[in-house]
Formats: structure tokens, C-alpha cells, sequence
């Protein structure tokens, strides 16, 4: 399934100008600062701001499109089975918990009603507040039933501004796993407009990048978390991303990943072991700098399994009191390393020597 | 001082050349006329009202007054008021109250027998006739006797048993009507009263005794309203 | 005290279907153009807004002496009636209805109106999104969500129409069983002085119509829906 | 066609007087009184609003037989009034002034109550975060957020206060220059057949009612605030 | 400055019981999951719920104290000088983004006014949206403008219901050190809702941990991020805490830590400079056990100094194929580290074995 969106919308001190096709596959992440447009994005696909000039349709994997809107025709929104949670909290003040859960429900056909009341309810925590009125609800409260609603709906396409913004960690861990085989096997694409990049690793399988109302670009998970300079991981510092193929997974559960020259050893993830990069010839793993070490010398006997010869390229000292070493494998390719300058003294680091980088596997790919 | 007349609707044109005429044999009186409804203005009169004068447009409501004591003597009869068939399409003057039983006479405006004495009467003439019982699904009752000669005049009554006094002022002066028997009803005698409060206005007393001059009674001949 | 006379209870009779029948069509009315009016303001909206309110200017008998030359049967509206073989709507309950809907109608038009105008885009986008098509979403969002407006459109309307009686005085004729209502019977009675008779119509009026009012705002007050 | 009589210009003026002057007082006493309505329901509140709206329920005429009934001088309030030496309010432009306040009261109230509970707690919350006192909040809040409502409120009140005159012509006496309004006027102008006078002070009415609605409506749509 | 509180306030299904005395300097951090009673709990002490029963008294620092709510008085809100922002936006509809902003600050006496309109227009990126109707405003951007609001009102105390939910991490990064000097330089106190680890780290002082309507624990945030079970780092994988004391900054830049056995090296942060921390003689270190590697004898030569040598207590593997080894060290204090059952197998890695462990000095404190 694809998405085609074009639209071009202008306000005040802000224009949206998308022409875009999306896979809608998985969850698709849309990531970009307060302000960009995400919000407005989703609205003008959800048909909720039918800006004029705008074409949004959809392509079945049979190759049908079904146009939702474009110059002469426009799908009302409650023909597009749609799930969406708003930004803002939007229960309806009327109804009590159960009633906006089973709103959209009982308007789904139901042969398609494949989440139910109870699978919702059970996920979301929410059992004891299904009776309440709404304004009985905690923000965290009336978030959940929200996002219980739009799945209720068992929709189409599911359109989500911030789900999760207003929960604690491990409700949010219960929750996105769910969201994931939403996505994948009960074949629900997600929209996700998302500030935090751990979801954004944990769900998406392409991330969609918004700048100022525009798509910067569109990304593959893997993609975006390879860029060393993805606005996904602002906040962790420096990182380096290495080019190899993926190999198979070996007796003690780790998987190979390298090329002639170097080879590294990883734990399996959904990412790793996904039908489309086994294909692929070449990927990618980002490793963060404050995740390698450096020796002299290879090291035997000790728990980190994963160490490269190289060679170093430069050193660099930004404020905070850290030292990044920039080194080569012996593929040619970069590796950021952060250590204390004592360690740095330690050593007696300098331009060209070689050494070995020890990555510890855990922070591959993640 | 001045003086505040009051009266009824039905005696509006009347009362207004009367007021004139007196105006102008006593320049210097200060004289204001409301006109209302007899019934209203009774109540009005029973709840204070710096009313002077009240000329009804029946006898009992003043008699009222004097029994309550509000008055500072009898009612005078002044003015007796005459019920005409008038229609604002048919030639109302070839009518008599025996046509309308005629089909082509769907609807007859009069004045409410409850609260109008035109109306009573002419529920009397009618009853007398034996005609009531035979016309009373036809009638629309207006409040008083110039709502039903509205809505004669608008035809949407097409024929209306209305005041001599109003058939003879425009607008509906010209169309013919058609007199009421007066011995078929009780006399429509109207009377006035001086209010309590006016007793030591000598205006009021002045302008009584003017009503009883033969100018005043030429001006309510003029108006339909014979004494 | 309330034994009532044959042309009480008549009356009484005439009064409720006139009221009745008046709010409903009231609403029935009143909805789409308030709706239509709660949209983003144009000059046209706020011509019509304007229009809406003027039945009210008028003093009742005057606008029911107008409404008896449109309506009778030279006017524009009874002579059309009339030529097309119905009879035109003076003097006949239809007619009194008509001018209690043109009359009661900014009761109706204005507290709709700014109740839709509060109620604001979300509660409808959000039931479209589940599914709700436009009658839907009429029933289940919007009318619980101005129920308030609607209370007050519905109260404000009966009670207008059950009081009111200079219009339906000049415009029905007063006819017993047809036209003649509750009010014009107790204006009768103040005016021929017979104010015993008022009292005592009036008191039932009063009662009945507190009664009402107290379970239509009790059970309004059940369903109210709390605000943040 | 519109020289008007030396009564019609009195009239105008007291017309307007009393239109301003009930309207005024109707929101001064409407605001409190709804903002206590639209807190939560008891049934003290559900019955004094019920007993807000029953002024509707009564004819006009009879409404103010019943105010002549108690602010004249043999009337409970009236009489009190004279034996502290003031005069009784029948038949005085004060007299008209209140009971055209009692009459539109409701018409005030309702919309307002309304506006008040859809506006819930958070702005009112917000600002007295913010360090603004009640009266400020009402100022600079409130009344803002609210302002729909008062329109409604004021409009519905004066429209109906200007196209009233059963209860002013009962309890007033159409006294020129103090009780006699335009309503008044015109009613009289029909009730005397004098329909060219009656179509020419409609008129004039109609079309002063249109533009002042027709200006109040378009500088409210200026300031309306948007929502979600 | 302290702030006393005590409450008992019962619905339906929640009961919220406190009776607390909070430190009333710097950010407190208010953490619990969603409905535990944080809303609540900030809403009776704003006075917005003034809940029967409860006394809320604000306590100087020269021992002065004002009685906010008690069973006999009850000072308005209005002259509390509190600044809030809601959990929902809550700006008001009919002003202004410039009118919204100065709100409260045109209430506020002259002398107050620390923070200024264009202090708080800058720092959070609102300057082009000041003359916009709120309407038209993203999410985050009405949150800012919400915490703006709440900054210009230059409050004695400042209660933010999680101000930063729907803001991106640049944006939060730009934030959130300003309101730390708000707290500590300028002296407002803040009492700070969120479910963001990183918050509480980067802003708190101290935490209040809520479960359930209680009060569990009122914890210096140092305390905090060390217990191994802290609630912080539900998703971070298992910790260990080491007790020991700081020594001083050596010429390399980096602070000792441990006692007679066992010394790491740290970089010196705010938290390991504090004075309070200073003065104390035993303070305490959280490691996550990702963030420690095994050897089988000491490494000379590698970036990572901190190598303790230890003994495997027991080896557990939890699910997700990574195995956790918990060692002694000499002085008996538990550490635990994960590596790969790869790692396991190749290190021969049995109960009872003498070991080092190699404590990245990036993973100290954080
Ligand atoms: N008006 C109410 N009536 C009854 N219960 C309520 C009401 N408001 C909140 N609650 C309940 O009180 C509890 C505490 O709510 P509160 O809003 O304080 O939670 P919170 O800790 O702020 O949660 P969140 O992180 O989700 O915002 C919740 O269980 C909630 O369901
Ligand atoms: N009604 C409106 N009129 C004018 N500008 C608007 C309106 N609504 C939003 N904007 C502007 O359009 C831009 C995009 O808004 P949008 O809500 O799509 O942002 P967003 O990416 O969802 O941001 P956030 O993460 O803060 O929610 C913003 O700069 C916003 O200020
Ligand atoms: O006083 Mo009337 O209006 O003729 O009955
Ligand atoms: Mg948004
Ligand atoms: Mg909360």
C-alpha cells in the first residue's frame, strides 16, 4: 500500500509543500521540530483540513488507487476508515469512557472489527476506567483511551500526533510493542508523529523527516539511524556509521556483520533480521562514539568481542572535557571513539598510530 | 393644570373633534387624550391612574366606578353607539343579518362579547334572530370592535358586524353598510365619569358640561354615536 | 377552584398543541439556520442574523395585523394559497402556528446559534473520524453536546407561545376549539374585569408551566456534561 | 415620509430610554444572577430558574394588570413605597422600567446562563494563576469569552423591550412624554385604522432594529474568538 | 524555603494521601506513572483544588511561615504568586500569543519582573509567533507559549505539569537549562511533572516518586538515579550502586571515587561537585550493566581505566539472549554485567571465577 500525498498550503508565516508517495507499510515515523507542519500533514491526509489543490490517495498493493481527494472529488472523512488520535486530548466530554471507546467500533463492519473492546482495554491498562465519565481522567488517562478509540476503529490507516507524549515509560513500553504488530501483522499502517526518538527506533520502519513544511526526506529505520548527523539522536553525542553485509546468526545467537576486512558480531534484532536487508547486499550499523573504546593491543580474554585494528586520523577535544578520536578501519572506513583525556594521555594517543577499537556489541544498531 | 381624558377606542374620532372643538372655545386648557380599551382603562382607573375623564364605551364600567367610589358622581350617558353589517368586497347595505347564513360568507368578524359591549350586543341580535347557534362557527372575535373591523377590512372576514362609528370614518367610509336594528339588541348607551382625583379640577367640570352642548352632540351624530 | 369551563379546557387544548407543535417545527427550523448562521460570519449571515431578530421589534398586534394581510386571503401568501385551491390562513390554527414560529423564532434562532458556534470543530471532526457520517454525528455529538442550547431554545419558545396573544388574537379570531387560547381567554377576563376568573387562570398557567419548566431543567441537569 | 409628530419624537425618546436603560439593568442583574445559575445544579437553582422564565408565560396585558396589581397604590409594593413617602411605580416611566425588566428578564438570563457553563473552569483558573482578582478576571476574561452571550442577551432584551407594549400600555397608561413608547404608538395608529401612520412608524422601526443588529452583529463577529 | 503539604482527598476510585514537607529549592522532579495523583496533587497545592481537609503552607527559609490553605484560611490564588502550565494547553482563547505572554506579567509588581518578555520570547523561540492568534499554533508551539506565560509571571513558585511533553529534543535541549538557572540562580523554586528520565536528570534536584496516590518517596535526585531499582530507569536494563567517596579532580580532569579497595575515575559533573556532596563521606554510583565489560585479567593499554577486579557470584540469562553476570568486588559491593552468551562461552565464565570488570567512565553518574 502506498500513500500519495500533494499538496500545497499556505498560511501567514508558514507553507506546506508535499508532494510525496509513501509506502504504507509498517509504521511510518514523522519526525521534525515544534512547528513544522506535522500536525497539518496529517490533517490534510486524514481529509480533516481538505486544502484546496491537494491530492491524496492511496495505491493497494494490487496497484488500485483509491483518490480520497483531488480537484473533483473528495471522500467525506467518515467513508475513509481512518484512525486517528489528535494532538490534543478530544474525547468526547459526553459519552463515558466506554461509549468513546466503542464509538467508532460499532460504526466498523464487523467482519473488520479484529481489535476488540476487551484486546483494547486490556493493553491500554484501562479496565478500571471504563465506566467513568472523561473529565474524570488523568492527561495520561485520556491519552490511552484515545489511542483505544482509534484502534477500536479498527481503520484502514491509523494516524497517530503524539500517542504517547503524555505517558510514563512503562505504560509506553506496554503499549509500542502492540503498536507493532498492529503495523505488521495485522497489517495496519501507522502515521506516528513523534518527539522521541526511542519510539521512533522501537516502531518505525521508515522515517519521514519535516523541515519548515517541507519532507526533508524519506527514510528507511535503518537509513535514519545510520546518518551520523540524523536529527533523530541530536542528544547522544557524537557517532559513526559502518558499511558491511549482514551475515548469519552463529551458535551463541550473535550475528556477523563486515565485509573482508573487518567483521563485527551483533545482537539479532527485528531490524537485522528483516527479509529486506538480508537481501540487501550492503547495510549499515551506526555505533556512538561514547560506545568505543581504544587498546594498544588486541585483547584477549575479556567480554567485548568486537574488536577492529585501526588507525588514528585525528583527535579532537570538543568542550566537556571529552576527547573524540577519529580512526580508520582497515576497510578505510571512520570510527568515532569518546574516551577521557587521561586515557588519551594514558596511551600517548596520536595521529597515525594504530590501535584496536573495542565496540561493545551491545550498542550496535541501537 | 391640565386634564387627561381617557376613552374608549370605539369613541377615538369622535373624541378627538370634541377635544378640538373645546379647544377652541378654551384655548388655555391643557388637555391630553389616551385612548384604550374600556376594560383596560377601567382597571387603571381602580389602580390609581391620573385619569380625569372617562368616557366608556359602555355604561356598566363607569357604573362600576361610581360603586367602587372612584367617581365623583353618577356615569352620564353621552353617546349611544350603533351596530352596522360592513364588508370590504360585498355590497353590504343589500345585506341583512339573515344572509349570513350564506355559504358565501365564510367568515364574520365581531367584537368579543366578553369584553366588548358591540360585541354582547351583537351576539344579542343575533341570538334574537335565532341566527347564533346557526353563525357562531363563522365568527372571529377581535378584542375589541376595531380588531374586528380589521380584519373586515383586511376581507379576511367578509363581512364584519361592526360600530356605526367606525363605518363612517375612513378608511372604511367608502363602502356602504348596512344599519343593525337597535331594537334587536339592549341599547349600546356609553357613559363617562369624572375620577376622584379630578373633583377639584375645575377643567374637568368644564369639559363635562361641554359634552352636554349641541355642538358635541352634532359631532357624535357625525360619528354614528346618536344620543 | 380549577373546576374549569367547557371553553377552558378547549382552550387549554388549543394552547398546548399550539405550543407544542410551535417549538417543535421552532427546532426543527431554527436548526439548520442557526447552524448555517454559527459558520464563519460573511455579511449575508450577519444580514440574515439581523432579520431573524426583527419579528420581535414589532409590538404583537401589529405584527399580527401584518401577518393577517400576507396570510389573509389578498395577501401575497392566502391569495397564492387560495388560487392553488387551498384556503389562505387567517382565522385558522395553521395560521396562529405560522405566526408563532415567525414570531417565537429568534428565541429559537439565537441561543442554537451561539451554542454551535461553541461547540467548536472537534467533537464533529472526531466523530467523522470514527465512522460518523453527517445525520450521525447530528444525533449522537452535536445535539448532547448543545443540549443546553437547545433546553434554552425549547423553554424560551414555549413559554414565549404560551403567552403571547396579541399576535394570535388579531391573526385567529379567537374561535373556541380552533384559535382561541389559553391567553386571550384570561386577557379576556382581566379586561371585563371579571379578575377572579383571571387569577385563577393564571395561577394554572404559572403552575403548569413552573412544573414544566422545573422537569425539563432537572432532567437537563442529569445529562449535563461537566466542563473542564 | 418620515416627518414625524411632536408625540412620535417624545415617543422615540422614551422608547429608547427605556430600551437602553432595561437593558443596562437586565445585564446588571442577569450577570450575577446566571453566573450563580450555571454553578453546579441544585435544585434551589433549577427552581430559581424556572421561576426566571415564568414572566414569559403570562400574556403581556395580564402580566401587567398583575404589576399594576402590586406596584400601584393599593399594590404591596407600591403602598410601601408611599408610606415612606415616595410615589407608587404605576404609571411612571420607572414603573414601565421594571416592568420591562422583569418581562425581558429571562431573554437576558437563559443565554447567558448558557454562555457561562459552556465556558467551563480553565480560563477563569488561568487567570487567577496569572494573578488577576475576580473582578479583573471578569473584565478581562470572563466577559470576553463570554461575549456571545451577552449580545444574545442584549439584543433578545432590547428588541423585545423595544416591540413590547401589553405590560407598558397596562401598568404605564400611555401617558405621552413618560410611559408612551413607539410600540404604543404604532399599536394605537392601528387600533385606529390609521394604517399609513402605523406602516410608516413600522418602518421606521424595523429599519433603526435592522441596523442597530445589523452593526451590533458585524463588530461582534470582529471580535470573535475562533475556536478549536 | 519548604513547602508543607497534607491532603486527604478521596473519589471514586482514587484516594490521594499526603503529608509531606517538601524542600522548596531548585526543580523537584514529581514521578509516578499516569493517574497516580500528580495532576492532583500540584492542583491542591496551586489551590485550584482546594480540598477540604488540607493544609498547604509555604515555609521560608527564615522560618516564616505562610499559610496558603488551612481549615481557617484560604488565600486566593490570585495572590499566591504561583506561575502554572496545565497538563493541556491552556492558553486563553480570545488574547494574543503577546497578550497570553504578558498576562501575568502585567499583574506582577515591577520590582518581581526578573524574567522580562524578551528573555522569555527568545529563549523559546516564539519571537514570530507574538503576534499571532493562539489558534494558530502548533502543539509545541502552544506549549512554549504556555510556559512562557508561566515564566513572566515571575512566580515565587513555579508548578509545571509536564511543560515539555510535546516538544522536540532541540527544542527541550534549549529549554531546559534555563529553567534549571530559574531554579537555582534567580531562586524560583519548581515543581516539575514528567515521565522523562532525562528531565529528572538533567533538571531535578530532588524526586518525589508518587505510586498510587501516595507519597512512596522524597529522594535528592543523586539518591534517585542511584537505586538499582529506581522506577528513572525502568528501560535502561539492569544498574548496580557502589558506595564510596569523591576525592578530588586530578590533573587529567577526572574525580576519584571509591574507598580503600576499590577507585574509579569520573568525570566530574554538577551533581559530583555539588558541595552537599562534597561534604558527605559516602556517596554512591549507578552503573548500568550494559555499560560493563569482563575481562579475565587486568587490560593494560586500553582507553577504558576503570578496571576492578572482582568475583562471579552468579550468572543469569534473562530473556532477549543477553546474559547478566553479577560479580563481587573486593570489598564485597555487588556490580553486574551484561555481555553476550558468546562473550560467556569464549571467557569460559563459571561461579566462583576471579574476573576484572571494565567500567567505561562515560557510563559513572549517568
Ligand atoms: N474529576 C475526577 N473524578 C474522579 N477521579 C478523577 C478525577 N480526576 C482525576 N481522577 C482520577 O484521579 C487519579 C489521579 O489523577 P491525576 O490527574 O492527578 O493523575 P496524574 O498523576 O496527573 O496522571 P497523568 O500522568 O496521566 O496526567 C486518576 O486515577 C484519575 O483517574
Ligand atoms: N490556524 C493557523 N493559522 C496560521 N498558522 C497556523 C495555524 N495552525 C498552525 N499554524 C502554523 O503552521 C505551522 C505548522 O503547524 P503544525 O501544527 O502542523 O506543526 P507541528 O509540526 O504539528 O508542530 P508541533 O510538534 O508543535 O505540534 C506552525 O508554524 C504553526 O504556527
Ligand atoms: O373600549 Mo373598546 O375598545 O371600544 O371595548
Ligand atoms: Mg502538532
Ligand atoms: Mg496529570
Amino acid at each position: 500500500m502506498k500513500l500519495h500525498v500533494h499538496t500545497h498550503l499556505t498560511r501567514a508565516n508558514f507553507t506546506l509543500a508535499v508532494d510525496c508517495t509513501l509506502p504504507l507499510s509498517g509504521v511510518t515515523a514523522l519526525f521534525g521540530r515544534s512547528g513544522c507542519g506535522k500536525t497539518t500533514l496529517l490533517r490534510i491526509i486524514s481529509g480533516l483540513d481538505p486544502a484546496a489543490n491537494s491530492r491524496v490517495a492511496i495505491e493497494q498493493t494490487s496497484g488500485d488507487i483509491t483518490v480520497w481527494q483531488d480537484s473533483r472529488q473528495f471522500v467525506p472523512l467518515h467513508r475513509r476508515r481512518i484512525g486517528m488520535v489528535f494532538q490534543e486530548p478530544s474525547l468526547l466530554p459526553h459519552l463515558s469512557v466506554r461509549e468513546n471507546l466503542l464509538f467508532g467500533f460499532r460504526r466498523t463492519p464487523e467482519a473488520e472489527r479484529h481489535v476488540t473492546f476487551d484486546d483494547a482495554v486490556n493493553l491500554l491498562g484501562i479496565t478500571e476506567l471504563v465506566d467513568r465519565p472523561v473529565h474524570a481522567l488523568s492527561g495520561g488517562q485520556a491519552q490511552r483511551v484515545s489511542l483505544g478509540r482509534a484502534l477500536l476503529r479498527n481503520p484502514q490507516l491509523l494516524l497517530l500526533d503524539e500517542p504517547l507524549s503524555a505517558l510514563d515509560t512503562q505504560t509506553k513500553r506496554e503499549i509500542m510493542p502492540f503498536l507493532s504488530r498492529l503495523a505488521n501483522d495485522v497489517d495496519i499502517p501507522i502515521i506516528l508523529v513523534t518527539h522521541a526518538a526511542e519510539e521512533v527506533e522501537q516502531l518505525a520502519d521508515r522515517v519521514v523527516f519535516m523541515h519548515q513544511g517541507d519532507i526533508e526526506r524519506i527514510e528507511s529505520l535503518a537509513d535514519a539511524i545510520l546518518r551520523p548527523d540524523s536529527p533523530l539522536f541530536i542528544d547522544r553525542g557524537a557517532a559513526s556509521v559502518l558499511y558491511g553485509e549482514l551475515g548469519a546468526v552463529n551458535a551463541h545467537g550473535l550475528q556477523s556483520f563486515g565485509n573482508r576486512d573487518i567483521q563485527l558480531w551483533l545482537q539479532p534484532t527485528g531490524v537485522t533480521q528483516s527479509p529486506a536487508l538480508q537481501k540487501q547486499q550492503k547495510t549499515r550499523l551506526r555505533i556512538m562514539a561514547r560506545d568505543v573504546s581504544l587498546a594498544l593491543n588486541p585483547i584477549p580474554d575479556v567480554s567485548i568481542q568486537n574488536q577492529l585494528p585501526a588507525t588514528i586520523d585525528r583527535i579532537d577535544s570538543p568542550e566537556g572535557g571529552r576527547v573524540v578520536v577519529v580512526c580508520h578501519l582497515q576497510d578505510g572506513q571512520v570510527i568515532l571513539a569518546e574516551i577521557s583525556p587521561w586515557a588519551k594521555a594514558q596511551l600517548n594517543l596520536h595521529v597515525g598510530q594504530s590501535i584496536v577499537v573495542l565496540v561493545k556489541a551491545v550498542a550496535l544498531l541501537n | 393644570q391640565n386634564l387627561t381624558v381617557v376613552a374608549a377606542a370605539s369613541v377615538r374620532h369622535a373624541m378627538q373633534d370634541i377635544v378640538a372643538s373645546y379647544q377652541q372655545q378654551f384655548p388655555d386648557d391643557a388637555i391630553r387624550i389616551i385612548f384604550g380599551a374600556s376594560g383596560g382603562l377601567t382597571t387603571q382607573i381602580i389602580n390609581g391612574a391620573p385619569f380625569d375623564l372617562f368616557f366608556s364605551a359602555d355604561t356598566a364600567l363607569p357604573q362600576r366606578l361610581y360603586d367602587e367610589g372612584l367617581t365623583t358622581g353618577k356615569p352620564v350617558v353621552y353617546a349611544e353607539g350603533r351596530l352596522v353589517l360592513w364588508s370590504a368586497d360585498l355590497d353590504a347595505s343589500t345585506l341583512t343579518l339573515h344572509d349570513l347564513t350564506s355559504p358565501n360568507i365564510r367568515r364574520i368578524a365581531m367584537a368579543q362579547p366578553r369584553t366588548a359591549p358591540y360585541g354582547q350586543r351583537a351576539q344579542e341580535a343575533l341570538t334574537n334572530l335565532g341566527l347564533w347557534d346557526v353563525v357562531e362557527e363563522k365568527i372571529v372575535f377581535g378584542e375589541n370592535i376595531s380588531q374586528a373591523a380589521r380584519m373586515a377590512e383586511a376581507g379576511a372576514a367578509e363581512i364584519g358586524l361592526i360600530a356605526l362609528s367606525l363605518a363612517v370614518v375612513p378608511p372604511l367610509n367608502d363602502q356602504p353598510f348596512q344599519l343593525i336594528d337597535r331594537d334587536l339588541h339592549a341599547p349600546l348607551t356609553q357613559a363617562f365619569v369624572i375620577t376622584r382625583r379630578a373633583a377639584s379640577n375645575p377643567i374637568a367640570h368644564r369639559f363635562a358640561d361641554f359634552i352636554g352642548t349641541p355642538e358635541v352632540t352634532a359631532i357624535l351624530r357625525q360619528h354614528g354615536l346618536h344620543s | 377552584m380549577l373546576s374549569l369551563s367547557a371553553a377552558e379546557w378547549q382552550a387549554i387544548g388549543v394552547t398546548l398543541k399550539l405550543c407544542l407543535y410551535s417549538t417543535l417545527i421552532l427546532l426543527v427550523i431554527a436548526t439548520p439556520l442557526a447552524w448555517w448562521l454559527a459558520q464563519r460570519r460573511t455579511k449575508v449571515r450577519i444580514i440574515v442574523q439581523a432579520l431573524v431578530a426583527l419579528p420581535l421589534v414589532l409590538p404583537p398586534t401589529v405584527l399580527g395585523f401584518y401577518l393577517l394581510l400576507v396570510l389573509g386571503p389578498r395577501g401575497a401568501i392566502g391569495s397564492t394559497l387560495e388560487s392553488i385551491g387551498l384556503t389562505h390562513l387567517a382565522f385558522s390554527f395553521t395560521g396562529i402556528l405560522v405566526a408563532s414560529v415567525i414570531y417565537s423564532l429568534p428565541f429559537a434562532v439565537q441561543p442554537l446559534q451561539e451554542a454551535f458556534r461553541q461547540l467548536g470543530q472537534r467533537p464533529t471532526e472526531v466523530a467523522a473520524m470514527l465512522g460518523a457520517g453527517p445525520i450521525d454525528r447530528f444525533i449522537t455529538v452535536i445535539l448532547p453536546l448543545t443540549r443546553g442550547g437547545f433546553i434554552i431554545a425549547a423553554t424560551l419558545s414555549f413559554a414565549h407561545t404560551l403567552g403571547e396573544f396579541g399576535v394570535i388574537l388579531m391573526l385567529g379570531g379567537s374561535i373556541p376549539g380552533e384559535t382561541q387560547v389559553l391567553s386571550v381567554l384570561i386577557y379576556d377576563h382581566v379586561e371585563s374585569l371579571n379578575y377572579a376568573a383571571a387569577h385563577r387562570l393564571s395561577l394554572l398557567m404559572l403552575a403548569f408551566s413552573f412544573l414544566t419548566l422545573f422537569v425539563v431543567y432537572s432532567v437537563n441537569r442529569r445529562f449535563e456534561v461537566s466542563k473542564l
